[in-house]
């Protein structure tokens, strides 16, 4: 078990260092010197080098990205050419909100996907089971900004019930947040559960084919009180690797419900990031998301492990 | 066929294989496994060679070594006078030696057609194929028309000729078996070892028959060795063994399988 | 060994196939030219000629959804024709030196590859060389790259626990013969469920880099473009939103079911190998 | 105590096990034999109530009184595992791969109304009398923590947990070595109330059981007492299985049947075996009946 | 004097109201001083920052920190007499020195482009606290309209330490804060020398989609769409029990823009050719739901020169292929990716196509990727930008202006508008704006709408925005 999660570890430790590196060098790419956008057309050549020499951009790529890479060890995103205020703290705050929106989006999607991905495997071969799959089937084919559109035209423009976009900071009124997180959470909730549904069904419907299962039975469990004490932890173990799937790629996925609900999420800053060439801010952005997803990936290695004795390799 | 006996075919000399299991802890390094701890054996030209021993006993792993197929952790292996262990081209041996396995499912691809199954090793080794695929399908007794079907359409005893007819393809001088008729049904089995006395009586073939079954192995071999924890424990011609055992593990053995004369 | 032909595999395919005849028929015949502006048709209703409608610039919505059945094929072959190119081969290379290092490699390197996900890639490479459809292809591609690389992975493992890999071994076949003999063949049908099911995401994350404005470029009909454009629209003409919609989702529904229903067919077997995302 | 009348098994229109009827008295050890795909599993999880999805059982079958055939669930669950249990083929999938064994000992006690703690504590002693090493410490461990044998051990720890009236075995040897498979077979004439054994090794069931039924084509062809029927079969198809699983000394060729087991539906109408028997004659392509009191078959040219 | 300001907006009883508005574009900082585009002044310009002089609705110069100025009678000398009690927030009094320190500042530390409008100023002197004397090179009738855009805005000697985040001005509004990626809020500067502004606060929120700012204000998100970009869905706000829409002119002339620089438009003929192949009235009622008005010159109708050249260049696809001679083409369309930009193209793209002129759209990141490529490196055939700054003709005049147009004689006619009289200037800026339209300098699609809707009640709405800022002062909500 130690084993295991400490190989993890080395792992995840590894694949930052190499993802900095990769990240470092594909921002290399990005055209444009930063100091000749940040002073626009008519800049003279030598404000130009001043200002290189403030970003710290004309010294060697190799002593820049030590210094950018030793600088994220301790937190220190460094100062954006554009804005001139320090990357950390923006991220972080973004990070916060986006987390919020992406977490409640997949708490929604488990709450749906996991009762009715049950049920529809259960009842397979009764309409109610096979409505339900086909039901996830269109969810799935559904993308996520359009059902945010719709949602925001019928709770929010039409039934007024609901605010359409924008985000409230929980410190700021705990109310409103909740208010105003509640269709972006829907949204992304419901396309995400559609997707948890069907695996949830098919994981369901393995384990309802299993041995132990049957086992079980023979012992003298019901149907669903077999399913539900020996299968459906057995049938989590594929389900979280697609929930770790799916947290990954909606830490930047989000980003268009966050479009859509206007929060000022971590996509966004990467956009605006983009659009206004704000290579360090990218870059950091880029890098936080990227090591997020490394971490979601050996998160759900130690469910795993937690799951199964199996991958705790004690004998 | 004139095969001159007492000639030695096969010669393994103090065979070892160990597998190192993942370690499962920081501190200590993976458990090894001596699947086989210092194993010889002399095959003779046309010999037919059972080895028996349960499950777990370094079997599988002392014919994969003998087929070249797996490289041992020490010891040497001599083919017609020739080392394999660790030798990279080993034509030589794929032209005389071939190999039938247990599960008749699982040996035969899926996706290939009868003819390119039984094809495969005269393909693998540049030989041509002719009528050669006809020639060996009747020889195992299929029809012709077998050739273009798929694995699945054939019943277990008949996807285990099949098997046969490819390791027999290259005309190979010694056959390798392992466990061949112990997933077949009883009623089959009869078949499948019928087809192979007859097989290694026409070709003069020389025999290395792997099963967990002393009674198969005594129906089949004139030399057995008995396999336990990667050992041989006791070898020698079978008549003797069957009936004065003299290691206490081919005791047990012999005891443990129940025969129907015994209970009769 | 083949399953039966069930009802998901006829819808899934009745609805590709639509997709697919659309975008055939649009290079020799459409309605109209989908990107020709017609201030006289501004939102004209549906009749006349033009079935679906107009939208604002008068373009017939027909002949765009046609058109855009292009699209959607061309980014979903490409970005899958990436994936599978690059992640197939890598995941038989890692499956077939079973535990080994090279298999770790590869296998890291897809973990790594995979923090990545399509629409990162694509606003990363849509900021360097400008957004459009060749870039968010490529994007959705290399982002699904992991995904075949441990399908694959994943079924070789299984294919070569098997004798036949043995026997063809024993009979003398070199690695890449029996690469391309034996695994190849018997993993492709994990592979073309994967495909399918990849294309239906790749549909999706076109659709989602067009209404972020990093998909198609205008005026090039995609499905996708034609939602975004339509929205300022959706309260007075939502019939403009609801083609593109409903096109999108019965596209991603036909692959889906396609995928699904090629799994029970092909090889109800490796059901146990699951598409990923 | 256990009475099956006129069982059939149906998957769609296949219909899969055909009119089976036999009973076994209290203590009496029954042995089903058949070759692969001769219907022997779906016979015995009928019984159980345990069939695959899509294969339903019709006729009637009752275990102490109580029907076992097209009741509902809920009244099976309170037989299944304290009136009749049940040790499967597979050891190594039969386990909740996610459960000390322990845990899985006791499942069956509680289920049926044992109290945790004692519960656990019987389940130890369960382990140690199927003659599992140090029971208290694995009874911690996890299932695949334990070898095939062990497994199985375990499975019939849990089997008889409740003291079941009934214990069915379907092959619970087919996966073990010789030597365990002694043991285990051992440890099950050893403990075993009535027991309906299934096997396709004809030795095994020699040595386990007082009588027989032969299985062919979802039919039983031939039944009575084991000594009778292996001495003297009368079904055809009996005679060539009891040829074929003696293996003869070298250089001799083998007794054997003709042509292999077909697929589920691909057994001839009329006798099952016809196609295969080398006595068959148009006769044959009527249903015989299973006749004769005590040790009856289903042929039309009985062997002697 | 009297006036500034606060005028409008005191009428109200102090009812602490706040609004927000809805922006498009949000700052990437507050320091327009050294960041490009008109997110920043249109936030903080007469607001947070006051100028000397502003311009009102109707585009005239109006004291705003100068109570009176007189000019010389060379015109090279402009004497500013100050309002007395001005001071910025955080307390520092607002002198004639600040008014030197700010416009020199403007040639010292400004690093904008248009900075060299203000290049005519020789020198700026103190004369005394509250006169200001800025003497001129020459005589320039551009030098007070520069002075009531953002170079003329007053900056306090102690509050430029950190322009990029905490400005400090003299204005009726100061920074409360700034939710980056949101919003920005402005409260009511209790220091304030004029009236009162009716708000006690301004939330600026931004919106990068047309749609979610016309939800926002569907749902009470918002109370102001500052400027529509979505102008098909305007009919969603027609009920006037619950919207007002204000439709007034900017000064923001929508440019297509041909590179004269390059083949196939350094051709005036190729260039005449496709004034002639567009058909503006359906462009504007195509893409942009025929909001806005017809120019045909770079001149809008609020600037006192503006003639109406639309019938220079009439729709005539038949005269363009003549002009084109039977050619066809492919260039390059590379346009900011903006609502208006990405609609109009895909018109002119079908137009152009009905001549033999393949264009090839390529969307562009605005501002980066837009100003990098086409701005900078003028690496386009024919691009799109709405040039808002007001009385911008004179960008023409620069060759190494993205336009790369090149006539003498236009530089010249300007020079003279610029240093002539005003008389001479209307009719000197007349023939320049002629000759760009017969050079087909560019074309000129349309002038962009100020489109503005807003809740009922809310009152003081600009209806032309033709200065830079987004005049909050006025704004009240009943
Ligand atoms: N690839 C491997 N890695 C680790 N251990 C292995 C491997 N292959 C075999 N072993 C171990 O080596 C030992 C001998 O295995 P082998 O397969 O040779 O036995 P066998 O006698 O053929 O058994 P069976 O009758 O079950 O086929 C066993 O303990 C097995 O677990
Ligand atoms: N769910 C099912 N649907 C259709 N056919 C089935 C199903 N389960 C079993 N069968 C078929 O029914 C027949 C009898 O199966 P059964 O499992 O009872 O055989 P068996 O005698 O136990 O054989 P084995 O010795 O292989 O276990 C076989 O031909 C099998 O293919
Ligand atoms: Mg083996
Ligand atoms: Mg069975």
């Amino acid at each position: 078990m130690i084993l295991y999660l400490v190989k993890r570890l080395v792992v995840l430790l590894a694949s930052t260092a190499v993802a900095g590196v990769a990240v470092f060098a594909f921002m290399g790419l990005l055209p444009g010197d930063p100091a000749e956008i940040a002073l626009g057309v008519n800049a003279t050549p030598e404000a130009v080098a001043a200002l290189r020499e403030q970003f710290g951009t004309d010294r060697p790529p190799l002593v820049q990205f030590f210094d950018w890479f030793g600088g994220l060890a301790g937190g220190d995103f460094g100062t954006s050419y554009v804005t001139s205020s320090p990357i950390g703290p923006q991220i972080s705050e973004r990070l916060a909100v986006t987390a919020v929106l992406v977490l409640g989006g997949m708490v929604i999607a488990v709450l749906v996907a996991v009762p009715a991905g049950t049920f529809a495997a259960v009842h397979h071969r009764n309409p109610l089971g096979a409505a339900i799959s086909a039901l996830s089937q269109v969810g799935i084919a559904v993308p996520a900004f359009l059902a945010g559109i719709l949602l925001v035209f019928v709770f929010a423009v039409k039934a007024q019930a609901l605010p359409s976009g924008g985000y409230v900071p929980f410190s700021e009124d705990p109310a409103q947040w909740l208010l105003s997180l509640l269709l972006p959470w829907s949204s992304l909730g419901l396309v995400q559960g559609a997707v948890l549904t069907r695996y949830v069904r098919s994981s369901v419907l393995d384990v309802m084919r299993e041995d132990y299962l049957r086992t079980a039975r023979a012992k003298g469990r019901g149907r669903m009180g077999a399913l539900w004490r020996h299968g459906l932890r057995n049938a989590a173990v594929p389900v979280v690797t697609v929930l770790g799937l799916q947290l990954a790629t909606l830490l930047i996925g989000a980003v268009v419900v966050e479009r859509v609900f206007v929060i000022p999420g971590l996509g966004d800053l990467l956009l605006n990031g983009v659009a206004a060439r704000d290579l360090l801010l990218v870059q950091g952005v880029v890098m936080v998301l990227v090591v997020a997803v490394l971490l979601i990936n050996f998160l759900v290695d130690v469910a795993y492990a937690a799951l199964d004795p199996r991958l705790r390799g004690a004998r | 066929m004139a095969t001159p006996a007492g000639t030695p075919v096969i010669e393994a000399r103090d065979l070892t294989r160990v597998y190192r299991r993942p370690r499962t802890s920081l501190t200590k390094p993976g458990e090894a496994v001596h699947a086989l701890k210092g194993v010889s054996l002399t095959v003779m030209r046309g010999e037919r060679y059972g080895i028996v021993g349960e499950s777990g006993s370094g079997k599988s792993t002392l014919l994969r070594l003998l087929c070249g197929l797996d490289r041992p952790t020490g010891g040497s292996i001599r083919f017609a006078g020739q080392e394999i262990a660790g030798r990279r081209d080993l034509r030589f041996l794929r032209d005389d030696l071939q190999i039938v396995f247990q599960d008749p499912m699982s040996s035969l691809d899926p996706r290939m057609k009868v003819r390119d199954i039984v094809a495969e090793p005269l393909v693998a080794l540049g030989r041509p194929i002719g009528g050669r695929v006809a020639e060996l399908l009747e020889e195992v007794g299929l029809p012709a028309s077998a050739a273009d079907r798929y694995p699945h359409q054939f019943s277990g005893g008949q996807r285990q000729r099949i098997a046969i007819a490819r390791a027999l393809a290259p005309r190979p001088k010694v056959l390798v078996a392992d466990e061949p008729v112990s997933a077949l049904d009883v009623s089959v089995r009869g078949q499948i070892l019928n087809l192979l006395a007859d097989l290694i009586d026409a070709h003069g073939l020389t025999l290395v028959f792997v099963s967990h079954d002393l009674s198969v192995v005594r129906h089949v071999c004139e030399s057995v060795a008995v396999m336990s924890e990667g050992e041989i424990v006791e070898r020698g011609a079978v008549d003797t063994v069957w009936a004065t055992p003299a290691h206490p593990y081919t005791r047990t053995l012999l005891q443990a399988v129940p025969t129907l004369e015994g209970l009769l | 060994m083949r399953g039966r032909i069930n009802a998901g595999l006829i819808v899934g395919g009745v609805l590709v196939g639509l997709v697919v005849a659309a975008a055939l028929v649009s290079f020799v015949w459409t309605p109209h030219d989908p990107t020709l502006v017609d201030a006289a048709r501004k939102l004209q209703e549906p009749g006349g000629g033009y079935p679906l409608g107009a939208d604002k610039f008068g373009r017939d919505t027909f002949s765009q959804l046609m058109v855009g059945a292009r699209t959607t094929l061309y980014v979903g072959i490409v970005a899958v024709g990436i994936a599978a190119v690059i992640g197939a081969p890598l995941g038989i290379v890692a499956g077939m030196t079973g535990h080994g290092w090279l298999s770790e490699l590869v296998m890291r390197v897809n973990d790594l590859v995979f923090a990545f996900p399509a629409l990162l890639l694509a606003v990363m490479l849509g900021a360097v060389y400008g957004a459009g459809t060749l870039t968010a292809m490529i994007a959705i591609g290399v982002a699904t790259v992991p995904a075949f690389a441990r399908v694959a992975r994943a079924a070789t493992l299984q294919v070569m626990v098997t004798d036949y890999i043995m026997a063809a071994r024993a009979a003398g076949r070199t690695r890449r013969a029996i690469a391309v003999r034996h695994v190849l063949p018997n993993i492709s049908s994990v592979l073309i469920v994967q495909a399918s099911v990849s294309f239906a995401i790749a549909i999706l994350a076109e659709a989602a880099l067009s209404f972020l404005g990093f998909g198609t470029r205008p005026p090039i009909p995609s499905w996708g473009r034609m939602l975004q454009e339509s929205q300022e629209l959706l309260f007075s003409t939502p019939r403009l939103a609801l083609w593109p919609g409903a096109a999108i989702a019965l596209a991603v529904l036909g692959f889906n079911l396609l995928g699904d229903g090629l799994r029970d067919y092909l090889d109800p077997k490796l059901r146990r190998i699951r598409a990923e995302r | 105590m256990l009475s099956v009348d006129g069982l059939s098994v149906h998957a769609d229109d296949l219909r899969l096990v055909r009119d089976v009827s036999f009973s076994i008295a209290p203590g009496e050890r029954v042995g089903l034999i058949g070759e692969s795909g001769s219907g022997k599993s779906l016979t015995a999880l009928s019984l159980m109530g345990l069939l695959p999805e899509g294969v339903t059982a019709s006729g009637s079958a009752t275990l102490a009184g109580q029907p076992l055939v097209g009741v509902p669930e809920k009244q099976l669950t309170r037989l299944r595992g304290r009136t009749v249990s049940m040790v499967f083929q597979e050891p190594m999938t039969a386990l909740n791969p996610l459960m000390r064994v322990g845990a899985q000992v006791a499942e069956v006690m509680t289920l049926h109304g044992a109290a945790r703690a004692a519960a656990r504590a019987r389940a130890v002693e369960l382990l140690e009398r199927v003659r599992l090493p140090r029971p208290a410490q694995l009874a911690r461990a996890y299932p695949h923590q334990l070898s095939g044998g062990q497994r199985q051990r375990v499975m019939l720890a849990i089997a008889l947990a409740n003291e079941p009236e009934l214990l069915i075995c379907d092959e619970p040897t087919t996966a073990l070595d010789v030597t365990v498979q002694k043991q285990m077979l051992e440890l099950i004439a050893e403990v075993a109330p009535a027991l309906l054994f299934i096997t396709h090794d004809l030795a095994v069931v020699a040595a386990m059981c007082e009588r027989v039924l032969v299985m062919y084509g979802g039919r039983v062809v031939e039944t009575g007492p084991m000594r009778e029927v292996f001495t003297r079969p009368r079904h055809r198809y009996t005679e060539g299985l009891l040829a074929s699983s003696r293996l003869t000394p070298r250089g001799t060729r083998l007794p054997t049947i003709k042509g292999s087991v077909p697929p589920a539906g691909g057994f001839p109408g009329g006798c099952v075996f016809r196609n295969r028997c080398p006595h068959a004659t148009p006769e044959c392509e009527t249903e015989p009946e299973l006749t004769g009191d005590g040790h009856g078959y289903a042929c039309w040219h009985p062997g002697d | 004097g009297g006036g500034g300001g606060g005028q409008s907006g005191g009428a109200s009883p102090s009812k602490q109201e706040t609004l927000s508005v809805g922006f498009v574009a949000e700052p990437a900082n507050l320091d327009f001083t050294s960041t490009e585009g008109a997110a920043i002044p249109q936030a903080l310009l007469v607001n947070v920052y006051e100028g000397l002089v502003k311009l009102d609705q109707d585009g005239k110069i109006v004291p705003l920190l100068a109570e009176k100025w007189e000019i010389s009678e060379d015109r090279k000398t402009y004497t500013f007499t100050l309002r007395k009690g001005v001071t910025f927030t955080g307390g520092a009094p607002f002198t004639a020195d600040d008014v030197a320190f700010s416009l020199n500042r403007v040639a010292s530390d400004w690093k904008l482009k248009i900075k060299t409008q203000l290049d005519v100023i020789d020198k700026v002197e103190k004369k005394d606290d509250t006169t200001a004397v800025v003497t001129l090179k020459r005589p320039s009738n551009g030098f007070l309209y520069a002075m009531a855009t953002r170079l003329g805005a007053m900056f306090s000697r102690t509050g430029v330490a950190d322009l990029a985040t905490k400005p400090v001005g003299t204005g009726p509004f100061q920074l409360g804060s700034w939710k980056r990626g949101d919003s920005i809020q402005l409260t009511a500067n209790p220091g304030y020398w004029g009236a009162k502004p009716a708000l006690s606060g301004v939330t600026l929120k931004y919106f990068k989609d047309a749609t979610a700012m016309n939800n926002a204000l569907l749902t009470g998100g918002i109370d102001v769409i500052s400027s529509v970009q979505a102008p098909e869905s305007l009919q969603q706000f027609a009920d006037p029990g619950r919207f007002q829409t204000v439709e007034g002119t900017t000064n923001g002339e929508v440019v297509l823009s041909l590179n004269n620089g390059r083949p196939p438009f350094d051709d005036k003929k190729a260039r005449q050719a496709v004034r002639h192949a567009i058909d503006h009235k359906a462009l504007l009622d195509t893409a942009w739901a025929g909001r806005g008005q017809l120019i045909g010159t770079m001149v809008p109708p609020t600037d006192p020169w503006y003639e109406d050249r639309t019938g220079d260049y009439p729709y005539d696809v038949a005269k363009a292929k003549e002009l084109l001679g039977g050619k066809t083409y492919t260039v390059k369309m590379r346009v900011p990716n903006l609502p208006y930009a990405v609609a109009a193209a895909q018109v002119v793209k079908s137009q152009l196509a009905q001549v033999g002129i393949t264009a090839d759209i390529e969307p562009l990141e605005f501002p980066a990727r837009w100003l990098d490529v086409v701005f900078k490196q003028g690496d386009y055939d024919i691009s799109m930008i709405n040039h808002v700054e007001p009385r911008d003709m004179g960008i023409f005049a620069d060759k190494s202006y993205y336009f790369h147009y090149d006539n003498p004689a236009f530089g010249k006619l300007l020079a003279e508008a610029d240093q002539g009289t005003e008389q001479d200037q209307a009719g000197k800026l007349k023939q320049a704006a002629k000759l760009l339209s017969d050079d087909a300098a560019a074309d000129w699609l349309f002038l962009f709408p100020n489109l503005i809707v807003a809740k009922k009640g809310v009152t003081g709405l600009p209806k032309n925005a033709i200065a830079e800022a987004f005049d909050f002062t006025g704004l009240a909500k009943q």
